[in-house]
């Protein structure tokens, strides 16, 4: 049986009532959803790009809004009314300079990797930082590079544009006119060769 | 007033020492050379675009003279970025030697205004980005996550940092093993007559101990030579039990081994 | 100073502001909370009981609805919804240390025999912790490796991939990385008299 036949016997609900499903869906979660998740909740021939743009529409101004994180969605309360929330408040660790600032170059600059961040900052990163922003769900690991040595990369997580209430990294501050003025750009030092990543590590040993 | 006079200059002095052993005396309040750098290129007051690399670089070395003495212990970064910075002064001041290779003086400079420009802009974005509003402190997911139902099923999570971290840990118990030899490339006798007890009642006619030997143990020569040794002593076992028979026709030539043939 | 002059200092929103404060306040919170508390957060001369009546209304027929439980307050999924939130019931669990450990091991040197896996972690590896990565589909059997016995090998599957976020097993960071980010730091948990070789379950602590 294909698909235009399932369509044909059961027909979806009306926009309306697919709307209120997505608004109770979302509601319920703490957590952003994408799309495919919520459409797999709802019956069959939802149209749930359409129902959420509806409630995004509906939601807008109102004590909470409807967010875009990443490729998920999520309930959000609006940030001016944060003020009357100091019960929920949770103590945020605080971060280190260096912490803050490793996070910000993978955040401008990723996928960085390691060699990059150094580079930048002009210190080596120290032990744990990463391993701290990982644990804080708010960096993780990318793909490889494929530059001799092939390192990993390092890629800011959903957990941390909703953290900072950012739909994508291009909604970042000021990352247009860092680009812009070449800030974000991988220029190497003058004299080193092309590509050269290669950072000798075990890799290759443990997968060949 | 001369005294006065006097007195102010002094207190002049006084103050441009302070403030230079204030910035010698502060280094281990710097995240390295470069922070170090940026933080003096601020006193010449200019764009980052516009600096006097050459004047900063003399700013930085005399940093690193003065620390010397008064003997602050400055970590090799900072002087492996001195040792730079000198190469790069003499870079800017001499006119390039005929035939020299590499970079100008001017490229080098260059890249390190372009570097500081960096750095300095992330600083400032990491600043921009840890004022938003956050998640948990000005903004708030749902309090109440609602769960209705009846049906349960488990879900094992795991991360990757988990899985990291686990196989993190197996490697770090290695560190820390009791010493012991690593048998890796040991055969025992007790594998050996094991493997010879399934094997003998095959083999009817004669044949060369080596061929008893398991494969995987046969091209590595300290494997081979372990796995030799214990099949042979496991062969003579199993001549003590009366269920071999070996033989060798000269010295060093082939061991042969097969199947007693009782009555 | 009395109540009635403080009110006349400072004037209260209007309501429909105070409709907004009220929703984000019940939408953050953990619990139902009753009328008193609310106004507790709110600002002075506040019309609770009012602002809640609004929001009532405006959440009726909504996919979530404004619900009074004792006499406190709650964003409920409305009834007729609650089949969408069946799939919402899921357990999580943790993974046990043998089964991370073990799925580790494969991730990192698949093919692996089960032999090969217990002399890595160097205990025996239970029948029931392959099985149960395998149901997780997470692990698969590969081929028999060609030697005396021929033991099966096992692998990672595109499941695992998945769930990691990993295009290829390759892009699991080496050794070498780990080290360098403190992930094979050997710190001690707190409160371990140095040289406890962690082998039990303290080990949670040196993570979490």
């Amino acid at each position: 049986m294909d698909k235009e036949e399932l369509e044909s016997l059961f027909e979806a609900p009306p926009m309306a009532e697919q709307e209120r499903m997505v608004e109770a869906i979302l509601f319920a979660s703490a957590e952003p959803l994408r799309p495919a998740e919520i459409g797999a909740r709802m019956p069959h021939g939802a149209e749930v790009a359409e129902a959420i743009a509806m409630l995004k529409k509906r939601y807008a101004g109102r004590g909470v809004t409807v967010r875009k994180i990443g490729d998920a969605y999520a309930f959000r309360t609006a940030p001016d009314l944060g003020f009357l929330m100091q019960k929920e408040q949770v103590e945020h660790r605080k971060l280190s300079r260096a912490a803050i600032e490793t996070l910000a170059i993978i955040a401008y600059h990723q996928p960085a990797t390691r060699a990059e961040i150094e580079e930048i900052r002009g210190v080596s990163v120290s032990r744990g930082t990463l391993d701290m922003l990982m644990e804080l769900g708010w960096v993780k690991i990318g793909r490889r590079r494929m530059t001799p040595g092939r390192p990993v990369t390092f890629t800011v997580t959903q957990g941390f544009l909703d953290h900072f209430g950012l739909e994508t990294p291009r909604d970042l501050p000021g990352v247009k006119e860092l680009r812009d003025s070449g800030l974000l750009d991988n220029r190497p030092a003058p004299g080193t060769p092309p590509g050269d990543e290669a950072r000798g590590d075990d890799q290759e040993d443990m997968f060949e | 007033m001369p005294d006065d006079f006097i007195g102010e200059l002094h207190e002049q002095e006084r103050a441009a020492r302070l403030a230079a052993e204030a910035l010698v005396v502060d280094v281990a309040g710097y995240e390295g050379p470069l922070d170090l750098l940026l933080t003096l290129s601020r006193t010449q007051k200019v764009d980052l675009r516009q600096i006097s690399v050459l004047a900063l670089a003399e700013q930085y070395l005399l940093f690193v003279e003065e620390a010397k003495r008064l003997r602050i212990e400055l970590a090799a970064d900072y002087l492996v970025m001195a040792a730079w910075l000198a190469f790069l002064k003499s870079r800017l001041l001499l006119p390039p030697e005929p035939g020299d290779e590499g970079p100008s003086g001017e490229e080098l400079a260059a890249h390190l205004a372009f570097q500081l420009e960096r750095l300095e802009a992330m600083r400032r974005s990491a600043a921009r980005l840890m004022a938003r509003d956050q998640l948990g402190k000005d903004f708030f997911a749902r309090g109440e996550v609602e769960v209705v139902t009846r049906k349960r099923s488990v879900r094992y999570s795991a991360t990757l940092l988990d899985l990291m971290q686990a196989y993190a840990m197996v490697k770090t118990r290695d560190d820390f093993e009791p010493l012991a030899f690593k048998r890796g490339a040991i055969y025992t006798m007790e594998q050996a007559l094991e493997r010879m007890k399934g094997l003998i009642g095959h083999a009817m006619e004669w044949g060369m101990l080596e061929q008893f030997l398991p494969e995987a143990w046969r091209l590595d020569p300290k494997k081979r030579r372990s796995a030799t040794a214990a099949t042979f002593a496991a062969a003579l076992e199993l001549v003590k039990e009366g269920k071999l028979e070996i033989r060798q026709a000269d010295t060093f030539d082939p061991i042969e081994l097969r199947k007693r043939v009782t009555g």
